[in-house]
C-alpha cells in the first residue's frame, strides 16, 4: 500500500502497489480520483472528461 | 419528408424486398443503415479480434479500436453504396457520411471508464466512437433538392481529431429526425414493434413511452426513451416496426408496429 | 474548376502533402482518387486470389470477379472518406461514386476475349470493369453549388444491371474533364511527367502528345492518348506530374512536368 | 476433330474434340467464330460483343 494525499479533501487515500494508471478511487470524501504516474512514481488526480458510449 | 432506419439483420436478412419498398415511396427520404453484424464478420475475416469493454455498471460493449474503425468505415460505406447502387435505377440517390459537408457532427470519447478484469473501475482511452452534437439541417434540405433519397452511414464526425466516428444507427436517425422534423420517423428492426407479454404494444404517448422504456429490456430501452424525446422535439410519430416483411416502410405507415406520437 | 487524380501509389506515400495541397487550391476540384494496390493488399488479407487474363494481343491485366468488385467498393469507398474525413474541417467536401445521381454511367464488358493457358482464344464471361459511357455534368455543376471539393471514386455505374464497376481511374478522370471543361486536368503519378532519354517532355500539343503516346511504354501513353483527345475536346490543359512532391497541385499548375496543351 | 460448317460462309471448319465453349476460330472466310455447346454438341455461332477493357 501506498499512502496518498486526496487534492480534493487532503486526506489520507490507500493506494495499492501494483495498481494501474488509470484506476478509479472513490474518496470518502466523494471525491472520484484517478491513479497516475508522474515522475515514475503513482500519483492521484480528479477523474474527469468520462462517460459512458455506444457505437453501432 | 421520411426518415428511415434499418438494422443490419434487416438489411441482410430482406434487403430486396426493403429496396422495393424504398421505391414506393412518393416523398423524399433519408435512410439511416446500421450493419453491426457485417463489420463483425469483415473484421473476423481480417483476423481482428474484437475487443469489448464493461462499463462500471457491468453493461459488456464493443470497442472500437482504429484498426476496427477503419474496417467500420469500410463496410458501413459498402452497405450505403449498394443501396445507392439499387436504388439509383429508378431514384435520384446520394450516399453520405457525417463528414460530408459536416452533415453530422459528433464528440469522440476520449476517455471512458470501465471495469477492469480485476474487477477495478478505470480510465482508458476511448474507442472510436461518438455521441452526436449537431447535425447540417440546410446542407439535407439542400441535397434533398436534387435527390429523392439520401443514404446516411452510421458515421459521425469529429472534425476537431478530426476522425470519422462510429456511432449508433438509432442515435444518428434520432439526431436527424430532430433537426429534419420528418412527417415520421420509421425504425425497422428484427421484431413486430415493443413487445409486453409477447404483445406488440401499438400506440403509446411520448410520457408513456417514456415511462415504458424504464421497464423494458435493453435494446428497444433506448429506442423508446428516443421516441420518446424525439416526439416531444416536435417530431409527429416515431413508429418501430418489423423490417423483415414485405413493404415493411408501407407497413409500418400504416401503423402495424409500435407507434408512438 | 479543376480535375486532379492522383493515384494509389500517390495517396499511399504522400497523402498528408496531397490533403493539403486540395487544401490551397483556391477553386472547386473534382478530385478522382486511385488505389489498386490497396484494394489488391485488403483482397490478399480477406484471402482472395486475384485472377488476371491475358489479351489475344498478350497484355496481362486483371479480372474484376464479382467478390473482388466488393473488395474494390469497400477500399475505394474508405479511401474517398478519408479524403473527405481530412478536407472536411476547412472545406466543404462531399464524396461520391457513379452512381450516385447517375454521376458517372458506365457499359459493363459482358463477354471479354481472352489468351487461354493453352495459347487459344476464348471469350468468356466479363469482369466487372466497365467502360464509361457518360458523364451528369447537370448533377456536378449542381454539387459545386455547396460543395468545395467533390471526390470521386473510380466506380462507375452501370444501371442495367444494375452494378457498381471498377473503372480505371485516369478514364474516369479524362470522362470527368471531358464533360466539365475544367481549367486544367492534372494527372499526379509517381514519375516527373512523361519521360524520352529519361527527360521531361516539358510540352506537347495534343498532336505531338497523339503521336509520342505510341512511341512510349504502356501506362504513360494511354495517359498521353487521351491527354490530346481530352484537350482537343476543349478543356485548356492536361498535365502529367509527379505527386509525390511538396504541393503538387501548385507545382503541376506551374507547369512542373509534361503539359499537353 | 469435328467437322463443322461456317455459319457465315457455309464452308467447312475443322474443329479440335476437345475444344472449350468461348473458343474463337477465325475462318478462312474472315468470320470470327465462337464454338459453343449446343444440345450437348460443339457448334459455331458468329462471336459478338467481345473488347478489351479494363479496370483500376
Ligand atoms: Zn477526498
Ligand atoms: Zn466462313
Amino acid at each position: 500500500m501506498v499512502l496518498l494525499k486526496c487534492p480534493v479533501c487532503g486526506g489520507d487515500v490507500q493506494v495499492d502497489d501494483n495498481a494501474l494508471p488509470g484506476e478509479v478511487i472513490e474518496h470518502e470524501c466523494g471525491a472520484l480520483l484517478e491513479v497516475y504516474m508522474k515522475d515514475g512514481k503513482l500519483a492521484l488526480r480528479v477523474a474527469e472528461q468520462i462517460g459512458e458510449d455506444w457505437g453501432e | 419528408m421520411l426518415v428511415v432506419k434499418a438494422g443490419g439483420r434487416v438489411l441482410q436478412r430482406n434487403f430486396d424486398r426493403l429496396i422495393e419498398s424504398v421505391r414506393k415511396v412518393n416523398d423524399k427520404v433519408v435512410f439511416v443503415h446500421g450493419g453491426g453484424d457485417q463489420v463483425t464478420e469483415t473484421s473476423k475475416k481480417l483476423g481482428i479480434e474484437p475487443k469489448f469493454v464493461v462499463s462500471p455498471e457491468g453493461i459488456r460493449s464493443r470497442y472500437t479500436t482504429k484498426e476496427e474503425l477503419e474496417v467500420f468505415i469500410m463496410v458501413m460505406s459498402a452497405i450505403s453504396r449498394h443501396m445507392v447502387e439499387r436504388l439509383s435505377t429508378t431514384k435520384r440517390t446520394i450516399a453520405i457520411s457525417g463528414a460530408d459537408g459536416n452533415a453530422v457532427l459528433a464528440e469522440r470519447k476520449k476517455r471512458i471508464m470501465i471495469m477492469d478484469e480485476r474487477g477495478k473501475k478505470r480510465i482508458i482511452e476511448g474507442g472510436y466512437t461518438g455521441k452526436i452534437t449537431s447535425v447540417n439541417g440546410g446542407l439535407f434540405r439542400q441535397l434533398m433538392d436534387f435527390f429523392d433519397v439520401i443514404v446516411v452511414a452510421p458515421l459521425a464526425y469529429d472534425p476537431t481529431e478530426p476522425t470519422l466516428l462510429n456511432v449508433d444507427g438509432d442515435q444518428m436517425a434520432f439526431a436527424l429526425a430532430k433537426e429534419l422534423k420528418p412527417d415520421a420517423l420509421l425504425l425497422l428492426t428484427d421484431v413486430d414493434g415493443v413487445l409486453v407479454d409477447q404483445k406488440v404494444v401499438e400506440r403509446l404517448s411520448p410520457e408513456q413511452a417514456k415511462e415504458l422504456s424504464f421497464k423494458i429490456g435493453p435494446g428497444m430501452n433506448r429506442k423508446l426513451l428516443m421516441a420518446s424525446e424525439t416526439v416531444s422535439s416536435g417530431v409527429r410519430r416515431v413508429i418501430i416496426a418489423n423490417g423483415l416483411v414485405d413493404d415493411p416502410i408501407s407497413q409500418a405507415l400504416l401503423g402495424k408496429g409500435t407507434v408512438v406520437e
